[in-house]
């Protein structure tokens, strides 16, 4: 009964949505907003990957909302599981040795590979929050080949507030020098070099950092949970 | 063939939309209402990178030169998406977390089960 | 002294892998390589040649070089050997776990080894126990541990020796 | 002058900085959520007389729109950043000395955080970017909710979440469907396009965003999280809760309806909604005997009430809609937070637990009472002038439905003050407590509630401070083209 009733309201769904995007065509050539950005992205901001110009400059105001939502997620995940009263953890089997050697080696190529993602943000795909993931990512690993090593909690939850605050920091900075939250202050620098586009990489750096450190933070409290 | 041509990309999207949807509306278990939640996130994410797709379009990335900017994609829905994909993830770490606690009180994750309070 | 040169190794090959993914040689993106392979070399350098890491030379490497090309032509060479398999009518398997000792001392060229082994399609290291690797087989073929070890990974093992030593 | 960006960034430093206090300043921790909503209640309020003239319009990053975020800082926003800072700033230092369970440093970052998504919502002009700060109220409100880590709380929250960010998808896809449309996401810009596409193409986005929207403010069929979530959570959470999270969903609504869409010809369909939620509140209020519950149905119905009044589409009923928003705010938050000792002292929710509270907590009983009269809507409470207005605006319509619909809210009302006596019944006039655990509130808890007290007797008394910013902010609602010039200018 219930999923014949489920159906019916997704056909009557299915219908709104014809209706709406048959004027949508698929594949049409950008919009005004869009092509703006194309043309005068390096000339404005520098940095020539568009789609980091976009996050951090022209709409770097959604981003510190974004990176709130997971300092919030991380936050909300800590109060929640925070008061826990059975600490008992399971027997936990060794794991084989080929993981924790390759774990052992990998770990700082994981990290090195992050901060390459996050440093480059503005010249290739990429940026702070896949980097702070891939970072993350190497965590998780130690955490599955090396399970009796632990990372301080303290330490994560320093790094995202600092984090944070840079990034608060930086766009009250540009409001000093500029008059406006999140202006890009700093020289633009040449198109296609490391430093160049102004602000977007010290950013970057520090959403790649607070991603990182939250990530893992996440994981870390999920671990100790299961 | 030329229906399917224009608007396939629309149909995996609300096709995945759907598919979340009929599982939120079915199912009790409250993993399994998570791992909807999750599908109808990854359609709607499909839905905006979808909105500003063009035909043999490029990256919106001027590596070198010589790149034409006719052809680029339009990069707005590329930033939108990277956003809602970290709302995503925060949102399914919160539920996660709430699953594990509601396991721990009752033993159990089916929905119709935890009726302690009035749904 | 031990903390130090376990610092400059992976110093090194941090810079390697950096110079590999950036491909430039431009000085900002170097200093910018040398900053971050600092910083995580001095967080995660303990204990870091403990995991048997060779010391560098030019045979070792030339022996690397080689390894490579080896491991190369064997998974081709087991590819085709598993397509016949598949392809072949009859199916002519006979899957089993073979145990096998090797003679490498040090757990990374254990490692290498292990993987090499489950790269080549057909064979599958389950798991290593001290000397002893746990190797799912699709073919089992010869007897006794030595024989068999000669099969599997007799190729891969003399270079790694000479590489490890 | 000061710029209205930090209203929104004090609250999102504090909470930033929050966790790094944990090394060795664990006990001024609660102190910044107060000294933060008080900076921005000084700064609301001095921007208002600015604003009340000419609206102040932020960009973001120097870019001006629709290229980058703008922020519009109108009488609408400022009324409602008011309102917020006024209850953040008034229940955080109830909170002082109540919140002692659970992750204590926690609670005030989600708190604060809690606040800045609600003003960055009131105060941004970038569909997106409101999206974002919704998710920020709606992530930080489920982790407020199950925070404590009872049964009870996890419970709602789950379900709460699971509601909660199905709507938000729904949100997205509306805007992803209006992205394609019209290629913009300022909320000017896509005003001003709105009217060159064809009604029929913009009714399903409109349904995504009020059903979206529709869950976090609760409205009738999407109102199942709400008395669950509000009434197990702590005290100072519900009363955070109701008195804004809930209007901020209305506020985005509204926003939504009036501003962008300018769909005048559904507020009638919006009236019967709100006239729905109203009835099913106010009745299932009616049989609770859960003090909390019945609560939160009071405020499903006085969300009704407030609904139905933006239904009326006129200056003066929108201007009622706002001015009930104050008064259940303020109102609400007062209910809830003297009935948080109440139930501390009682050891139970149940109605009949608090019978004779009158002689031993005089004070607090004294200002549930107000509290209490206020939203039923006697002189000379606030509740009174702005179910007045609401009222008035229906009588003007000079519509035989209107006036049918009327007297059904008038019905509403009278089963809120049938509820609302059998409590106040309860705590002065029956039984005897013998037991001595029940003693007055603390200080910390009192002084918010004498503050709450005056301001609903003041306003009650003198309306006319709110005027003009209530008329002005209709008429910003109201007026699109206005705000479309405004914004792009």
């Amino acid at each position: 009964m219930r999923k014949i009733f489920s159906l019916i309201i997704l056909i009557i769904l299915a219908l709104g949505v014809y209706i709406c995007i048959s004027e949508i065509p698929f594949g049409k050539p950008g919009t005004a907003v869009g092509n703006y950005y194309i043309e005068k992205g390096i000339e404005e901001t520098g940095a020539v990957n568009i789609v980091t110009s976009i996050v951090l400059n022209y709409r770097g105001f959604d981003t510190l909302g974004e990176v709130t939502i997971l300092f919030l997620a991380s936050l909300g995940l800590g109060a929640i599981l925070a008061t826990v009263q059975n600490k008992t953890r399971g027997v936990i089997t060794p794991p084989s040795l080929i993981l924790t050697t390759a774990c052992r080696f990998l770990f700082p190529f994981i990290l090195m590979f992050g901060a390459y993602i996050f440093l480059h943000g503005h010249l290739t795909p990429g940026g702070g929050f896949q980097g702070g993931a891939i970072i993350a990512s190497g965590f998780l690993l130690r955490y599955l080949g090396c399970p009796q090593k632990r990372i301080r909690q303290s330490s994560f939850v320093a790094i995202e507030s600092l984090g944070g605050i840079a990034f608060i920091i930086i766009g009250l900075l540009g409001f000093t020098a500029g008059g406006f939250f999140l202006f890009n202050f700093l020289p633009k620098g040449v198109a296609n070099t490391l430093l160049s586009a102004g602000i977007i990489p010290l950013i970057y750096i520090a959403i790649g950092l607070k991603v990182g450190a939250e990530m893992a933070g996440i994981i870390d409290t999920l671990i100790e949970e299961s | 063939m030329d229906f399917l041509n224009n608007y396939i990309f629309y149909i995996g999207a609300f096709g995945l939309i759907f598919i979340g949807l009929y599982i939120l509306l079915t199912r009790k278990n409250l993993i399994k209402l998570i791992i909807g939640l999750s599908i109808v996130d990854t359609g709607v994410n499909l839905l905006i990178i979808c909105m500003g797709y063009l035909k043999n379009g490029t990256a919106p990335i001027f590596s070198r030169k010589g790149l034409n900017p006719e052809t680029m994609v339009d990069p707005t829905p590329q930033a939108l998406v990277l956003t809602s994909i970290v709302i995503g993830v925060a949102v399914l770490a919160m539920a996660l977390s709430l699953a594990i606690r509601l396991y721990q009180h009752y033993g159990t994750l089916d929905m119709r089960k935890i009726k302690e309070q009035k749904w | 002294m031990e903390k130090f040169r376990n610092f400059i190794y992976l110093f090194i090959l941090l810079m390697l892998v950096w110079l590999a993914l950036t491909s430039s040689l431009e000085p900002q993106k170097l200093a910018a390589g040398v900053i971050i392979s600092l910083g995580v070399s001095l967080f995660t350098s303990a204990g870091y040649l403990g995991l048997g890491l060779p010391s560098p030379g030019i045979r070792k490497i030339a022996y690397s070089i080689l390894y490579l090309i080896v491991l190369l032509i064997e998974i081709i060479k087991a590819n085709f050997d598993v397509a016949y398999r598949v392809l072949h009518p009859k199916m002519p398997i006979k899957p089993g776990i073979v145990v096998i000792k090797t003679k490498l001392k040090q757990d990374i060229a254990k490692v290498i080894l292990a993987n090499s082994i489950t790269l080549t399609p057909g064979t599958f290291t389950l798991d290593i126990q001290g000397d002893n690797l746990l190797i799912h087989w699709i073919y089992v073929k010869g007897e006794g541990w030595e024989e068999r070890a000669q099969i599997i990974c007799g190729k891969f093992e003399r270079i790694l020796r000479i590489i490890f030593e | 002058m000061v710029n209205p960006i930090l209203l929104i960034i004090a609250p999102l430093s504090a909470a930033f900085i929050i966790p790094l206090m944990g090394y060795g300043l664990k006990r001024i921790v609660k102190f910044i959520p107060p000294l933060v909503m008080g900076f921005n209640l000084v700064v609301s309020l001095s921007l208002a007389p600015k604003v009340i003239k000419n609206p102040i319009i932020v960009f973001l990053g120097g870019f001006p729109p629709p290229f980058g975020i703008n922020l519009y800082v109108g009488p609408l926003g400022i009324l409602f950043s008011c309102v917020i800072s006024l209850v953040g700033f008034i229940v955080s230092i109830y909170a002082l000395n109540y919140i002692k369970q659970g992750a204590e440093q926690k609670y005030h970052a989600l708190y604060l955080l809690l606040l800045t998504g609600a003003t960055g919502i009131v105060l941004t002009g970038d569909i997106f970017n409101l999206f974002v700060f919704y998710e920020i109220l709606c992530i930080s409100s489920y982790a407020l909710v199950g925070y404590t880590g009872e049964k009870a709380g996890i419970e709602s929250a789950s379900k709460y979440l699971i509601q909660g960010s199905l709507g938000s998808s729904l949100i997205l896809i509306a805007i992803a469907l209006l992205y394609g449309k019209f290629g913009t996401l300022n909320m000017a810009d896509m005003a001003s396009r709105i009217d060159s596409v064809h009604t029929m193409e913009l009714f399903f986005p409109l349904v995504l965003f009020i059903t979206g929207m529709g869950v976090e403010s609760a409205i009738f069929p999407l109102n199942a999280w709400l008395p669950d979530a509000h009434s197990s959570a702590p005290s100072t959470i519900s009363a955070i809760l109701s008195g804004i999270a809930i209007k901020i969903g209305i506020y985005a609504l509204c926003r939504v309806i009036f501003t962008i869409f300018g769909a005048t010809d559904i507020l009638q369909f919006l009236m019967l909604l709100g006239l729905v939620t109203l009835l099913v509140g106010e009745f299932s209020a009616f049989s609770q005997d859960n003090i909390k519950r019945m609560l939160a149905y009071s405020s499903t119905g006085q969300i009704g009430l407030i609904v139905f009044a933006m239904g009326v589409g006129t200056q003066y009923g929108i201007s009622g809609g706002l001015f009930q928003f104050t008064t259940h705010a303020l109102s609400k938050s007062l209910l809830f937070l003297t009935t948080g000792y109440m139930i501390y002292r009682a050891g139970s929710m149940k109605i009949s637990a608090l019978e004779g509270m009158g002689k031993k907590m005089p004070l607090t009983s004294v200002a549930f009472t107000i509290g209490a009269f206020s939203l039923i809507g006697l002189p000379p409470f606030i509740g009174f002038p702005s179910k007045f207005m609401i009222v008035y605006s229906v009588l003007a319509r000079q519509s035989g439905l209107y006036i049918v619909f009327l007297a059904l809210v008038l019905a509403g009302t009278v089963i809120e003050g049938a509820y609302f006596f059998k409590v106040i019944q309860a705590i002065y006039f029956k039984g005897e407590r013998k037991d001595d655990r029940a003693k007055e509130a603390p200080l910390s808890a009192l002084i918010p509630v004498i503050i709450l007290v005056l301001l609903i007797i003041g306003i009650g008394i003198y309306p006319k401070v709110l005027t003009s910013i209530l008329d002005s902010s209709a008429a910003e609602l109201l007026d699109r083209i206005g705000y479309i010039k405004e914004a792009l200018k």
